[in-house]
């Protein structure tokens, strides 16, 4: 299996669909001979020709020219560049896209591939840095991915751009140039939907999504230290989201955290806390929520450090939940501020 | 040539046949909701459609159903489509406004103002990629002329050359507002030449007209010439939507419109040129009774059923 | 008391702005010389001029430029003419107009207003029939209500405007027709936020907005009839929301029920649910979510009646939550049908 | 004359040295984020600043660097803010693409590609009712104009006649894309004819050339004449944003761009005009002493207190 970086697995990817599918196209703002602003759609262009190509910075006309060439047999792969650049075309994906199957009863489809990446990164301004999962996760007709492995940014696509219907792969820049991982590469196309458990654990169950599963699986890591454990769920699908996967595990831990870097209010956090709640599955603890407050995202990595969730306040948190004393005051202090923080952010 | 021509006349009257029909039914309450009629705008759909072939690509507005119709779309399904029928063209999920027949290569109306232009670039891309040679036509009216979708897939067909037919219905209002004081230069046309392809004004109530610029834009657009955009002036006989008080019309407009709008003025060419009035006026006839047919036959038809409102979402 | 209709009651709103505040402007499609297309701006034009106008059909220029002329002291109110549509120009709502005043450090502010209207109506296709609430209830920065009743309508408008932050008023266009209720109009200016008990009740706390306040009221006098008291909390005020108050009333009733008209997965009815659970609040029975489920919005009104939610089966769904079954057979069995169909929505 | 070239030299320096050492800062890490620099385009921002009023609006974009400081923010608070500290223009809170300083009549950057365009028929519009006779200029990229926004803006603008300049900054690429093959007509200023405005290509590399020109549209704006497009013609010596390894760059493009740039430029005709050189150096060494003490003292201040991180989101 090759080693692969997160951003190379999305070009392994990419390369493969190119190869097996005939019918796709990938295109978007310097994706073609430059190969990408993130170098993820590097090697396509000189390979595939007129099948790759560089387009203005018309996230309209990008967005609705797949839709038309999904409806016309293609499999576009287009990228919007930041999730917070789809807000100039949001009408071509939720009132276009959504509804070409829906509308024609089924006799027409749009399969197309929405490829973007989003959140927080040193120094990036409230511009370039929301994510903005929630708003797609509400509109029926779209599917939702948000990979955080070289295998599964890997997979996620492959399984995206052989689905029928209009998905979005919402990829992640500070994972890009991260760590290289064996990957394999080639293999069946994996069914939509379905959940990993990335760390078993008794106490509580903590599900996150996208680049904050490093956070909880490094707080979960420090819990153990101290006799908590906490069973990592991660779903990198969210739609279809495996709600049953989620029960199940609290079924067996009583207790739910969910933690995500997207801002509470709003956020499909609270999706899935009504799920679990609304099934009347019994808990030992109200459930909680952690994520960045409802602000804009400030540019200063002082400020944003103290405001996107990191792994010593979830650690905090989850602790507090399950209701055991740290083991040394020091780093529970610390966290406690940014606990407090987090906790008020809604009230 | 006067066959072309009362082929012409037939086409137009189905369309205002259907539209008065529609109207018929919207008072009576049988179709509920807005709907938008294209009474006085036929000319262009008829010409336009004629120079198509079935495998373009044919992108309308919510005011749609006459190039529904222009298109080979029969009355019976569209009927049943506003009358919220299982056997309407989109099982009564459309509606008026957003109504879509590919096995007919109509690919839709579109609800949202602008937003079919960067749909139907990628109907042309997709050409490109299939061999198919496809030119993809997309129609809005004067005001989507502001919207910036329109303005990003003029020039991304226009960049890429991509086989794309803008037709633009000037009927000189954006809903209640006329759309001389929304832009500086009301010639639209002349907007084309900033994205460095053709444009034309063209007399948008004569079919023939119509017909001459979109098959020479097409028949550009096939060998590669990319883009033209067409403003097709007309005007509408009725209001934006059923129920529109029209408070915005000049005094006498109206008359005015009546004297030049498509129908009228063919009908007025077909008996200078010697054709027999009962000849002329059997064709109207003849498109009301179909058409009064077809609306019957859709009000029999059974509504569609509720328990099949959550099908198809996804594959 | 002047009796007016919801739009009259809007239009008297902004003739008081006008006229109070020298800094407003109102423009939209069609809102100056034609009144809008519901007639709510009738009259303006005329006895304002220049301050009011219609412009070309471009979204992105209207809301921009409202941001523009907000940051340079004048109170823009301007109209987006269904919700739906506000998705060809999010970015200047979120992007742009919600980053003002944070990023600035207070030093510049955007008090606009943007006023729309959305839901479904008999005949409405899928492009014009989405309730987007949730969308700008997950953007920090916003202020967002939705008036349900004419005076409401006009209170929430006038407090909007004088707000010093963009605000979005979402209206109804089924309620703008509708009866006429005595309005007090020229009232002080009332503060943001609060919720409404439109009725008292012990069995169950229902909380609702916009127009399925009225299917609700509906439902729980039905309810009443079987001797099940349902309290029914309008929450007009989205952002800011009123969590004490829903708290103070589940903390009485031990039930819970959100019902919108939005559909449910991602609904702001899940942030509700997700604050009282998170509280804490001992609950008798888990807490429910009544909206339309996980679909397009079809036009015929035979498949949109069967999907949006109504009286009866908002009376079946919380009967069933408050588990006494009901007077007579045919009322319950016919609602179950729908009802199950609404509880599956998000499964 | 010299005096006013002088001048001019002085404010190009005082933004390239800016330029040099955010770009010095940045590779040391003291300054995180992407960075856009206009090393190359300072002859814009001075020759345009110096036809604005004070009561004058200016729109930037993320590459605005230069625009803040011709505008007259001081170097120090701009340092500041890219180094995230709590004097920064905007308490760090905007960082390099996204800072404002209204007190300076600089209303900021922006990192939406064109989304400025229509906040600045805003402020102009503004300006017709609060009696400031303010005009407004919108600045941008050549990639812009192929955006939706900056479409809506300019007819916005042209069909009420509001007193916007709107400035393209061309400078051959959209990011790492050229604009040559993403619009069929190179000459981007022919789009101004779209919306019935005057449009005029500019030497973007001659501060007086800018200068002459946006004084002359300022006026026009100001007496109502309404918007003009000026497509101002410059090009970048460095990456789209640091850390760009310019892979798209031609052999030798590099060179004849640097023979070009407005600053060798400037200084070539100065001593033609026998400006003593010693002068001409001098004015350089100013500027990058003035910019290596704005840049010690910023990076004296404090960070930005976290404990202030979710002040000012409301009022
Ligand atoms: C993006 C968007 N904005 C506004 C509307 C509301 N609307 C529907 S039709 C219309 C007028 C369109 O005028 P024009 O383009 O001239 O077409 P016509 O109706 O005259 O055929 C408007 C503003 C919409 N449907 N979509
Ligand atoms: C709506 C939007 N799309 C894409 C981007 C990403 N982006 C940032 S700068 C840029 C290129 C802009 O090119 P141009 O307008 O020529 O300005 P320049 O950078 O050359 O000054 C792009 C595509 C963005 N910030 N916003
Ligand atoms: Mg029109
Ligand atoms: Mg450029």
């Amino acid at each position: 299996m090759p080693e692969l970086s997160y951003g190379e697995a999305v070009n392994a990817a990419l390369h493969r669909l190119m190869e097996e599918l005939p019918q796709t196209l990938v295109y978007g703002e310097d994706v073609g001979v430059p190969g990408g602003v993130f170098g993820v759609t590097r090697g396509l262009r000189g390979r595939y020709g007129e099948r790759v190509f560089d387009t203005p910075i018309s996230e309209s006309a990008i967005l609705g020219s797949a839709v038309g060439a999904a409806m016309f047999g293609r499999r576009p792969i287009v990228e919007i560049m930041w999730a917070d650049f789809s807000l100039v075309a949001l009408d071509q994906i939720v009132n276009q896209a959504a509804n070409v199957r829906y509308v024609s009863g089924g006799r027409l489809s749009a399969p197309l591939t929405i490829r973007t990446q989003q959140g927080n990164a040193p120094g990036a301004c409230a511009q370039h840095s929301q994510c903005l999962e929630a708003l797609f996760l509400h509109v029926p007709g779209l599917r939702v991915c948000m990979p955080s492995t070289p295998q599964d940014a890997y997979d996620l696509l492959v399984t995206a751009v052989h689905c029928d219907d209009p998905v979005l792969v919402i990829e992640n820049r500070t994972l890009y140039f991260g760590g290289k991982e064996p990957v394999q590469t080639g293999g069946p196309v994996r069914p939509m939907g379905g959940a990993r458990t990335r760390r078993p654990g008794s106490d509580v169950t903590v599900v996150t999504w996208g680049a904050m599963t490093g956070q909880v699986l490094a707080a979960a890591g420090a819990l153990a230290g101290d006799g908590i454990e906490a069973e990592v769920l991660e779903t990198p699908w969210l739609n279809p989201f495996d709600t049953e996967a989620v029960l199940g595990s609290v079924r067996r831990t009583g207790r739910l955290a969910v933690v995500h870097e997207a801002n509470v209010t709003g956020g499909f956090g609270a999706e899935v806390v009504a799920r679990v709640t609304g099934s009347g599955a019994p808990l030992l603890a109200p459930p909680i929520r952690i994520g960045t407050p409802d602000v804009r995202l400030p540019a200063a990595p002082s400020l944003a450090r103290s405001l996107v969730p990191d792994a010593a306040r979830i650690e905090q948190e989850v602790r507090a939940l399950v209701g055991k004393p740290p083991a040394q005051a020091g780093a529970g202090q610390q966290a406690a501020g940014q606990g407090a923080a987090g906790r008020e952010a809604w009230r | 040539m006067s066959e072309r021509r009362l082929a012409d006349l037939l086409a137009m009257w189905r369309i205002r046949a259907f539209e008065e029909k529609v109207r018929d039914l919207r008072a009576e309450g049988a179709i509920v909701g807005s709907v938008h009629l294209c009474v006085g705008q036929e000319a262009i759909p008829v010409g336009a459609c004629d120079a198509l072939e079935p495998r373009d690509a044919l992108f309308a507005t919510y005011r749609g159903h006459g190039w529904a119709l222009a298109r080979g779309v029969p009355a019976e399904p569209l009927f049943a489509e506003l009358l919220g029928r299982a056997c309407g063209v989109n099982g009564g999920r459309g509606g008026s406004a957003y109504f879509t027949a590919a096995e007919y290569g109509f690919h839709g109306e579109n609800s949202i103002v602008g937003a079919g232009a960067p749909i139907a670039c990628g109907a042309a891309l997709a050409g490109r990629h299939d061999g198919s040679d496809r030119v993809a036509v997309s129609v809005f009216g004067d005001g989507a002329m502001n919207q910036g979708a329109v303005h990003e897939a003029m020039n991304f067909a226009a960049a890429f050359s991509l086989p794309v037919v803008f037709v633009c219905e000037n009927n000189r209002y954006s809903e209640l507002t006329p759309i001389a004081g929304m832009v500086r230069d009301p010639r639209l046309s002349g907007r084309a030449a900033a994205y460095g392809m053709p444009g034309h004004r063209v007399d948008g109530n004569d079919a023939e007209a119509v017909r001459f610029h979109v098959r020479d834009a097409v028949e550009a657009a096939r060998e590669g010439g990319g883009p033209t955009l067409l403003e097709c002036m007309t005007e509408r006989l009725v209001g934006h939507y059923i129920g529109d008080a029209e408070t915005y019309r000049e005094p006498g407009e109206l008359d005015r419109i009546r004297r030049r709008e498509p129908i009228a003025r063919l009908r007025e060419g077909l008996l200078a040129d010697g054709v027999p009035a009962a000849g002329i006026d059997a064709v109207e006839r003849r498109a009301r009774a179909e058409t009064d047919a077809a609306a019957t036959a859709a009000l029999a038809a059974p509504l569609a059923n509720p328990a099949t409102a959550r099908e198809h979402l996804y594959a």
